[in-house]
């Protein structure tokens, strides 16, 4: 299969779409021309045109709104908030308009658009550009929400979002927007809702999200070594999550232990571990743990940032733990 | 196409526009005895008083055209078509509601119609009124979206936003602040220094204009105008309407911030009598005519009333619905 | 001791703490002569004048920011925001300045600052007026977060909001305004940070937020009935939460129970399952069970938005459920 | 006082900006390199070009003023007074920073010098601007505060509420708008149909100047007055100064969206070399006494990048503190 950057998956899944559907359209500042921040439209201007392709003021709120009412209106908008650290801005418009306005008005309409943001730390771009808010979304139903790992899993869940006819924030990881991965040639759609095994395991489960999936994985390597096999998780989606797919993992391994970027409480990983005290209860044959950052904002310095975040290490020790091979 | 200059209603637009002004004041009327009758429950703002503007602004918009309303909108959307049944219903929060009784006032929507929906959270109805003027323009359906608003919206960011978004990509929208000089039970020389909205049209180099909102012919110059603009895609209106609420901000509210003296100004200044009168001068309707219209209406308003009270309440199960597609 | 109302208790806290320094301010829409939008600023800018209770236009993101300056240069504001459900028009300025200011700041300032606000739903207010959205301050760092469910317990810990250093969010309840209850006459200070137990059980714990307080006491009195003993426990302050509260009550009844208006998924319920499942699971001797609304919108209709609430019902219920006694 | 009339310069002020103007320009100079080195971690956003705004409006605040800066505000920072040493120390991430390595480039905070912090949310900075003057107001301290914000950031929803809110109340506090043409990659009038920010003063019935923001004389006459009207009661003002960014929008940017020659036309208007000859024509700075005030400025900058450089790093467990006092 043919290695594609993440960053490109990302473009070319919007081209994909922007040809496929010419109801498809691109807002956001700096999508034009510049083609992001990042890269990730970058050529789509030049091929579909000023009046698909939309550099916006920087008013996020409008952004936002404008996409939820041209959603209304038989469109099918892809918006892009620069950094999920600024959601904030336009978060009214996402959780009292976008997730709410098919049920209040009892059905009339689909909301078909999707949001694409990007989370994560580890580029010293200080507190308020590295932050990992993916579960303030998972708490608001009518949303859904994403969060790819791979290059593959971002052009197909992307796509997948696209044709979905419900607002689907897709999370995408900035310091991921570089890594090379093989993504399948042709139409590849990941579908909602369906968790992935990046690993087979038999002695304990980790569930982790986006970039802590491949921590996760060097963290299964590590502990290979030392005869421990480790299953890891990768929910993909967020909301709905994978229920099921979290549950038949933990009834094979009996242990648990969820990472994440995002702040411990009431993250995504103290909804997996409710999840099984409340449904895998008797599987568990040790105590739950998440690895997550300190309870504190992002520090910019590399010298706090480095340890600040969760890593390889500390998922292998988190396991070794719920392994009761504390060393 | 109508030429913004000085357009005037013909015969059957101002009797439309008339009997709209009617419909509505009956409608929210009726909604008050109803609401303290206990048979309407939650929050309910309603709009007596400032009837012209809605009826105008909507007696010359098309079917397909939308409307973007706010948490005072009953007559926003009844203006627009909505049926008077089916949004009575829904304030009796029954399953025949136009929303199923999943929004209530503030949540009245009715798509067929181009009723965007009433919204709840003030400001936040502009940018999504920014989204469909969007949609017209990509899909070039020749659409006009009004997004109404109130002069406390007015200091918004998210208002602010969506004014200058539609203005730098000329939109066809009109936006339509429907300034009554309160937000809730403050007056507006708290809120801002500027004390006409339209002034503001300026900083978003968007034309602006205030026109008496309890005048229809005015009113309808001045709309018709605006509409005409934004269809051919020249791009955004600022049209701000003075007015004035004659009940208090929600059902309920004892108004003691309001000098009386005011109020009965502005009573005085009502837009339906003052338009009558303009009919009358026209010989456009004489008054066994008005009487018979009066009638209609009750009889529409009653109905309504009875839809609303005989229909059922939703089965608690469709909570669960339509959350997602 | 004397009784009063949930929303007396609330504005005399305000006249209590502004007398006692002038350093307090107060700002809001409508706070001054209206009194608030529910009352609970009556009386005070007749008292302490226009300059230190302060009417806003609708600008959420500026009254905020506002507090934010005002607390950073020597003040002490409190903020009313009208409802939570509307916190998404100013979500920026308090995850990203109020939570982390002082942080990203390097501990140069202190931001001595309240926000009041209030949840819930059962007035048939609709989708935009009737959420509980205390989960997503929760998960923020840099906040601390109180929800209070009696008289007693609201003029205590807004007091004690009041004279922290730290931005506390204080979440009212709109529903439990009109409800009376024993306040203690004179200085009363409730310490942040501090679980209470409403009252003593040993069979199952139910640990219930705001309003659900009473609907799990309701329970309680359901299952002493069937001979079944019933510990509830109010967090009181969500943000830090009281873990070892939470703990020592599953330690001893073994049965585990959360009960709140808001929903389920990364809710705070989530995150005391979580603690439970990470330090407690030992004592665990049933499944955990959150007790919450569906994962909708809140409807409108009274036929709809009563069966969507959750109350000592399903709360007995679920209980029922933990001990194995499933009718 | 200042009388706003035609405030000019003072031979020691003028001496004074000149001076900071070159500090500026050193200090983001040696920023480019080290940033190019490897030396700085993060994203950069350098004002090369923007140095007559900061260091004009800095010379004419007290002490105890405050400024709200933004994330292309280490000059706003310098020019208020804040220790070159300590912002660099803070670039470099070291413990020694003014924030203690927590915050970075888009966090610069010196609360002792009246520094209120950069901040990496446009337009999020001044609606915290409006607060200070309002606790200014409240206590009575006389203080003025500055608020820096850029022409992209006069579209979004917190600034609108902000300049509202500010002269509603008549709050002490100077919007200073560094109208540099472009926000990010993009120019302004792909983000408003007006291309004057002052235009928008209106709006809030404050007044609204625009002035050559390469030139200190202009700038001065119309800060002193906006400040001095802050500070006698009267309300904000927008003050717009049009200016240019020599380098990207942050450092990396290949700038491939903006014209040579408009780059070209800019340099040619150079603030620096501008106000020199100023200066000169006033003879009040000699050729030697300039080469004197360029070495001078020269070592702070080396002492300040030494100083970064020899800086111990934060310890890791560090980043636990500060989140609560
Ligand atoms: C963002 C937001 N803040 C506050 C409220 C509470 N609120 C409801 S109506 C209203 C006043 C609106 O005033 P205006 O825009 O003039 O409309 P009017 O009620 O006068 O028609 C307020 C503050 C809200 N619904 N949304
Ligand atoms: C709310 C928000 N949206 C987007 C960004 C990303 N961003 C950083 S700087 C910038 C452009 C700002 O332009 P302007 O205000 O003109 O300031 P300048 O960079 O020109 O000095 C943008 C969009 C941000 N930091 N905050
Ligand atoms: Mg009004
Ligand atoms: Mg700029």
């Amino acid at each position: 299969m043919p290695e594609t950057r993440y960053v490109k998956a990302i473009a070319d899944a919007l081209a994909e779409e922007m040809a496929r559907d010419e109801r498809v359209i691109v807002l956001g500042e700096d999508v034009g021309a510049p083609g992001g921040a990042f890269g990730a439209t970058r050529g789509l201007v030049q091929r579909f045109g000023k009046d698909r392709v939309r550099d916006t003021p920087i008013s996020e709120s409008a952004i936002v709104g404008a996409a939820i009412g041209a959603a209304a209106s038989g469109l099918r908008p892809v918006v892009e908030i620069m950094f999920m650290d600024f959601i904030g801005t336009c978060w009214d418009q996402v959780v009292n308009q976008m997730a709410k306005m098919r049920y209040m008005f009892g059905g009339q309409l689909r909301l078909p658009l999707v949001l694409r943001t990007h989370t994560g730390a580890g580029l010293n771009a200080g507190p308020q550009h590295s932050g990992s808010l993916e579960a303030w979304a998972v708490h608001v139903p009518g949303l859904k929400v994403v969060m790819p790992s791979t290059p593959a899993d971002v052009k197909g869940l992307l796509k997948a979002a696209i044709r979905d006819d419900n607002p689907v924030l897709v999370v995408e990881n900035k310091t991921l927007y570089a890594m090379k991965g093989e993504v399948p040639a042709g139409e590849h759609l990941v579908p909602l809702g369906r968790a992935d095994v990046k690993r087979e395991g038999r002695d304990a489960t980790v569930v982790a999200l986006s970039r802590m999936v491949h921590e996760a994985l060097r963290a299964a390597e590590l502990l290979a070594a030392e005869g421990v096999s480790v299953e890891v998780l990768d929910p993909r989606t967020l909301s709905p999550l994978d229920r099921e797919a979290v549950l038949a993992s933990v009834a094979k391994t009996g242990r648990l232990v969820i990472a994440h970027e995002a702040w411990g409480p009431c993250g995504v990983g103290a909804e997996v571990a409710a999840l099984v005290a409340e449904h895998g209860l008797a599987s568990l044959r040790a105590p739950v743990r998440r690895v997550t950052p300190p309870f504190t904002p992002v520090p910019f310095s590399p010298a706090m940032e480095k340890a600040w975040l969760p890593g390889a290490e500390r998922i292998a020790a988190a396991v070794r733990e719920v392994l009761g091979r504390c060393a | 196409m109508l030429s913004g200059a000085a357009a005037a209603p013909t015969r059957e637009q101002a009797r439309a526009i008339y009997r709209t002004m009617h419909l509505i004041r009956r409608f929210e009327e009726r909604v008050a005895e109803c609401f303290a009758a206990g048979e309407i429950p939650g929050f309910i703002h309603l709009s007596t008083g400032q009837e012209a503007v809605a009826a105008t602004v909507g007696a010359l918009l098309r079917p397909d055209d939308l409307v973007s309303a706010t948490h005072r909108g009953h007559g926003q959307c009844l203006a627009k078509g909505a049926d008077p049944a089916r949004v009575m219903a829904e304030l009796f929060g029954r399953a025949t509601g136009c929303c199923r009784g999943k929004g209530g006032s503030m949540h009245l929507c009715d798509l067929a119609r181009g009723v965007l929906g009433t919204n709840g959270v003030v400001g936040a109805n502009l940018p999504i009124a920014v989204g469909t003027a969007l949609a017209a323009r990509v899909r070039g359906t020749g659409q006009v979206t009004v997004a109404f608003f109130g002069d406390g919206a007015a200091n918004t960011g998210a208002a602010h936003e969506a004014l200058n978004l539609a203005a730098v990509w000329s939109l066809p929208v009109v936006f339509v602040c429907e300034n009554n000089l309160y937000a809730e039970f403050t007056p507006q020389a708290v809120h801002a220094r500027v004390s006409r909205i339209a002034d503001r049209a300026p900083a978003y180099g968007m034309p602006g204009v205030t026109v008496d909102g309890n005048d229809v012919p005015a009113l309808f110059a001045a709309a018709a105008s605006a509409i005409d603009v934004a269809r051919s895609g020249a791009g955004p209106t600022l049209l701000e309407a003075m007015t004035y609420r004659y009940r208090g901000h929600h059902e309920g509210d004892p108004m003691s911030y309001r000098p009386r003296e005011e109020l009965e100004a502005w009573r005085a200044r009502d837009p339906i009598p003052r338009f009558r009168a303009w009919l009358g001068q026209r010989g456009w309707l004489a008054d066994e005519e008005d009487a018979r219209l009066a009638a209609e209406v009750q009889a529409e308003v009653d109905r309504a009333t009875e839809f609303a009270r005989s229909s059922p309440w939703p089965e608690p199960t469709a909570a669960l619905e339509d959350v997602y597609a």
